[in-house]
């Protein structure tokens, strides 16, 4: 199989970015929050930024090998890039932007992302989501090895972003070429993507398929990355997992064992909220007030006691009443601090 | 305020040394005469040649003009003389020469194209290359900085420049007779006293041993 | 309101003001001048030959500029190097250099005593008062103009386009070629307009450096000033000539740069987010 | 592998010939320049007052433009009317008009004969070859840098800044000064350098609008000229005093706008999207 | 009450913007498409353009009325503008830019924004989030009776954006102004804001609360704003309501009566997946095959028969299978084309 290794290490301002990774022919989606260094990454792989250590690789293709000074020029890397805002060349019109890194089959690459008819046009003069679609056709007439994109729903307004996310997913599925995608929005990501890398500061917290960061976060910025919310306190194993003293006091119990300072964290969907505390003893229950009801799709979304739970209409809560949040010791995941 | 008196370049060095008071402005004679008549706050005009003054003079935009100091004509030619000229006659044989000469209407142009006339030179200034000067610190200029192999230069101006120039006298027959004439500009607003004075200053005797001392004949004597 | 009237009155009169004193001098050229003998004026033998010393040497004086100003700004504007600022600071002192003192400098460098003049002397080259001498004044003094748009024009060029183009297999004369240079293209323009101007209407660096001789070194500013004391009303023609020719340039510049951006300037992708 | 290193070298070989060719004017300037001599140089009568004269016509000149120029420019970026494309035009075409010409312009405007010289004269007002000319002519050249620049600054000021502290209560007049004023201000800045340097530098409009009276429109790059085929050294001497001055201005701007370009052009608002 | 009247009309670059809209002491969102016009009305309250005809008043005090000749300056209106970026003054520090409007207040402001401790910095130093309290403490100082918010939470990322949009929404609760805030994310809007207007091409389809849109669209373009997917169809009113045949043919139930060419909307809350058809005669089933599945919170959205569903995760459905979309008369919404 050919895939694209990657291994390297580059001291940034403020940080040192260190990756290693493999991407076989799947999608793989970097995550997290602004400055964290995927940009960076994609940059290095392509060959724009030159790490201080290390290899890439695609396949027995070395591409960059600084022990053995290896460091190709980007011109002379197959990859395809997909820029942040597309980076189209303004003054050439879509046909001769797609024919640009190759040409052969520029044409068929139009005629397959609809982009036909907008061959004569200026990227000035199109739309966002079509603006993308010429990005990636433009990348991939080089015939490329790898495919990267960075932020590529970012340009994109709230409504256009939802279709073109999902016609994304199609062309890339379709497309098989081991690819690694840069988002910041954990909801594009897990759209897009077979597995998820989690990126903080220039270390890769976790990589896995968004089920195992939503089972089982690594620690306390991935479970709230993925949606969770995170109660902090100090953890003493027990017969069935841990007992969890929170910072307010507050006893929970957690079905795996943990020892010391730790995170719990809870996804809203496994909260329940109630107006008296449970009956169930084998249930977790902190008590408190409602601060934000939200709708959000059919349901409401309400903040209490810290967390977040996700209710139906029919409820009826409203902020400021008296509720307990209710949840499994199964549900509270314990993360690391 | 000063006395205001417009002045050929080649007196440049002379006239303040005459009156320290005075403010001066040196130029080719010809622009002075030009900016006089565009208004130009002189009060007294003093030229290389008779020409301009007398032509401000039929005008009505001067006192009648008094010949002050004469001067002679000279060859300049760099120190290092490149182009071994030792005579005006050399301009006309041997390789190009760069030659500069201050433009025609500038009284030293004018008596430079009259010096070659008579010496039946005037072809020199077609054959060789000549850089037309706007004033006679131009011709100066190129001699000594050896931008020109030669030019036409007032014999004051040789001294002045003695450390990078050397002159070559003309033949007595070719040389021109050259006479810096002045007068006092009428004009609203003008200072006659004051003009009159420096004029006074510049004839007086004291005036005239220092254009003496400058290489300047005077006239009278 | 009477504040906020008074305050836009305070910028309209100000605004009058500039305006007034710039237009004044211009219109007063074509007032004053003899219109209908023009075209003598400019016949005149001493007019047609500046003339064709001036688009010689403007041209070559350009073409130089140009050949050479276009790679340097390039390498100057996207390569990082110890010594750049010094070298960038290098290409701005003539913009601030009075035309007189660069006169002078090039006088004590390329003069027949110069620096390096004494050495090409002796090589046989000799540049004052030939038409080179006018050419290497215009580049001097014209030069930094270009240099200075082109290295905006080219630091204005998205780096993304440039890395774009890298990755789509495009070498570096390439992505020069094709990318750089088409998107500085009006930013160069403009420097070239400003470079042009300057060179046509040198005079102070000219006059000290190249001499003044007719049908080699003296250009059309020179003679004005020439005929100063002479001939005002050649002056006056040749005046009216440049500040037609020097009106065109700008005007045609302002229309094509106008129609150059309104096709390229509409919404493009980098506009979009700023 | 071997292209792409000839570009490069192409590149870089267009950068050493242009700088070598900048540099070695200057070099030669301070190498065949009487260094030890210069202090004696400079204190010739004829420089001290020409060197006053400069000072005094600078400063006026340099005053004239900020106090008119500021708001001119001010409202020319900011407001749109009929016309407007005319006056910035206008303002422009100073830029590219060869200096000898604008003498002649200022002269035919302003001269004893001239469009409203004549009626100035008869007021008894006598501008040419007085130092109000020269300052005229400095504020003619070098006043548009400044305008152009300052239109460019002001144009750049964030309109959504001059919205917000429009609906935050300021008047017209405090938007200028608190907001549009400060946002500018480095733009402003490199405006008036320029036409700092321009004005400090002009030569071919005084020359022939002003004439070469000494101590009163005999500047410092008149007198170099005047002094080039007398006393040469005097010429070299004002010429390296200048070069000091201007190299001076401008590394001084660059140090005052690298270090107010630190502060804050720190991300900011607006910085941040694009 | 003191509430703001806009009844304004202003020709546009491509339609005629046309707005009737009173906001009382309640918070009004104003959403649409890129484009749409939203900007512009906020601008023509506080007086940065003129609107062609109509009057725009707070209480008594008339701001604008074209026909009597009224059109306060900007400075003269008491509005509070938090623009889109903040377009905080750069050169100025935080309590500067606080105290520019008034200035009494702004150490008052400064505290209650949780920003004092911001005071000597300049915005360019601040987050994202410091940077919109300072916005919005800006646009307090001034005393004002409206409350102008254009995209409050867009120059956020994704991760900062849902902390400070539950800030926010307390802020603005708690301040009591009639607030319009514009979005075009109809999220945001929901959390916001207590009536939502949906403005199109300068045209106001619909103002209601977000369940109001959300039971009863008015078109369908209210509809997909609201998150429903529409299928378009031409119905025929029959005795529970409507029957509509789709383009493709199939024929649905809905719950009111209609007649012609309508739009269908169904919210993806309300559509259950299923296997086999449903032996339930009266709910309306739709077959087709599973286009995407991604999984969303806790939950999976999955795409099917030109409709949006969420199901769980343990129901496991896979792209490709064969299902029957399933929903009510009552959940299909008909709305006009
Ligand atoms: N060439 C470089 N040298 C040193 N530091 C750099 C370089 N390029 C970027 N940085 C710094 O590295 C960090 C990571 O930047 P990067 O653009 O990779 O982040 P990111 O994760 O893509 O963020 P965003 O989501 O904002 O795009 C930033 O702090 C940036 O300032
Ligand atoms: N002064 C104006 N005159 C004419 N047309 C204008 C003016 N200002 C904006 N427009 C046009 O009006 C339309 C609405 O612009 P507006 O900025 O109000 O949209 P918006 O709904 O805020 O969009 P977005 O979500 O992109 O901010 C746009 O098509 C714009 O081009
Ligand atoms: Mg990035
Ligand atoms: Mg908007």
């Amino acid at each position: 199989m050919v895939g694209l290794d990657v291994d390297i290490a580059l001291a940034l301002r403020s940080y040192e970015l260190s990756v290693a990774l493999g991407v076989g022919r799947e999608r793989v989606a970097l995550v997290g929050p602004s400055g964290a260094g995927k940009t960076t990454v994609l940059r290095a792989i392509a060959g724009l930024v030159r790490p201080d250590r290390g290899r890439i690789a695609l396949g027995g293709d070395v591409w960059l090998d600084r022990e053995h000074g290896i460091d190709r020029a980007p011109e002379r890397r197959a990859v395809g890039f997909v820029f942040q805002e597309y980076a189209l060349f303004p003054h050439l019109d879509v046909r001769a932007n797609v024919a640009f890194g190759g040409g052969a089959h520029a044409s068929d690459l139009l005629e397959r992302f609809g982009i036909a008819h907008l061959a004569a046009q200026r990227p000035g003069g199109i739309s966002g989501g079509e603006r993308q679609r010429v990005a990636l056709a433009r990348a991939l007439a080089r015939d490329p090895g790898v495919l990267l994109l960075d932020e590529p729903l970012s340009a994109l307004d709230t409504q256009t972003r939802a279709e073109v996310r999902a016609e994304l997913h199609g062309l890339l599925a379709e497309l098989g070429l081991p690819t690694l995608l840069v988002t910041h929005d954990y909801r594009d990501a897990v759209a897009l993507a077979d597995r998820i890398g989690v990126l903080v500061d220039g270390t890769l917290r976790q990589v896995g398929s968004a089920e195992e960061l939503t089972k089982a976060p690594a620690d306390a910025f991935v479970a709230r990355f993925t949606g969770a919310c995170v109660l902090y306190g100090s953890a003493e194993p027990d017969a069935a997992g841990a007992r969890v003293v929170l910072d307010d006091g507050t006893v929970i119990r957690a079905a795996t064992p943990a020892q010391g300072r730790v995170g719990v964290a809870i996804h809203p969907w496994e909260v329940r909220l109630s107006a008296q505390s449970p009956g169930d003893a084998a249930m977790n229950a902190i008590p408190g007030r409602i601060d934000t009801v939200v709708p959000e799709g059919g349901r409401l979304r309400v903040r209490a006691c810290g967390l977040e739970a996700e209710v139906d209409t029919a409820q009826g809560p409203r902020p400021g009443d008296l509720v307990h949040a209710v949840f499994a010791p199964a549900a509270a995941l314990v993360v690391a601090v | 305020q000063a006395t205001t008196v417009f002045a050929a370049s080649s007196l440049r060095d002379a006239f303040p040394r005459i009156d320290r008071q005075a403010t001066w402005s040196f130029g080719a004679s010809n622009l002075l005469l030009a900016q006089i008549r565009a208004g130009a706050p002189a009060d007294l005009f003093a030229s290389a040649s008779t020409a301009e003054p007398w032509a401000l003079y039929r005008r009505g935009g001067c006192l009648r003009p008094v010949v002050f100091a004469t001067n002679r004509l000279v060859l300049l030619v760099p120190r290092s003389n490149p182009a071994g000229i030792r005579t005006a006659f050399d301009l006309a044989h041997g390789s190009r020469k760069r030659v500069a000469v201050a433009a025609p209407g500038v009284p030293v142009g004018d008596y430079a194209r009259r010096a070659l006339a008579r010496l039946g030179l005037a072809g020199v200034l077609q054959r060789n290359l000549v850089s037309s000067e706007i004033n006679v610190a131009g011709v100066v200029s190129k001699v000594a900085l050896g931008s020109a192999d030669a030019g036409f230069a007032y014999k004051t101006d040789a001294r002045i420049a003695a450390r990078r120039v050397r002159a070559i006298a003309l033949p007595g027959r070719a040389q021109p007779p050259i006479r810096y004439a002045a007068c006092v500009v009428r004009r609203r607003g003008a200072d006659r006293a004051g003009a009159l004075a420096t004029l006074a200053r510049i004839r007086s005797a004291s005036g005239r041993r220092t254009l003496r001392g400058a290489g300047f004949g005077v006239p009278g004597a | 309101m009477a504040a906020r009237a008074g305050f836009t009155a305070l910028l309209a009169l100000c605004t009058g003001i500039v305006c007034v004193f710039l237009a004044l001098p211009l219109v007063a050229l074509f007032t004053q001048a003899p219109l209908g003998d023009l075209p003598s004026l400019l016949g005149e033998p001493v007019v047609r030959d500046a003339l064709k010393v001036t688009v010689r040497t403007v041209i070559v004086a350009n073409l130089a500029i140009v050949l050479f100003g276009t790679p340097a700004s390039y390498l100057l504007a996207t390569r990082r190097f110890r010594g750049r600022a010094l070298l960038v600071t290098l290409t701005e002192l003539p913009l601030v250099l009075p035309p007189a003192v660069a006169g002078i400098a090039l006088l004590v460098a390329f003069g027949a005593t110069g620096l390096i003049g004494s050495g090409l002397d002796r090589a046989g080259i000799v540049l004052p008062f030939s038409e080179w001498a006018v050419v290497l004044a215009m580049v001097f003094v014209a030069g930094p103009f270009y240099l200075r748009q082109g290295i905006t024009a080219f630091e204005g060029v998205d780096p993304a386009l440039v890395d774009a183009a890298r990755t789509l297999g495009a070498r570096p004369a390439r992505v020069f070629a094709r990318i750089a240079l088409p998107l500085a293209a009006s930013g160069l323009l403009a420097g070239w307009v400003l470079a042009f101007a300057r060179s046509i209407g040198e005079f102070g660096a000219t006059i000290i450096f190249a001499g003044n001789v007719a049908g080699r070194t003296q250009t059309l500013t020179l003679t004005i000033y020439e005929e100063l004391g002479a001939n005002f009303d050649i002056a006056l023609a040749i005046s009216i000539l440049l500040v037609v020719l020097s009106a065109g340039v700008l005007l045609s510049y302002k229309v094509l740069s106008a129609w150059s951006g309104s096709t390229s300037t509409s919404p493009s992708p980098s506009a979009r987010t700023s």
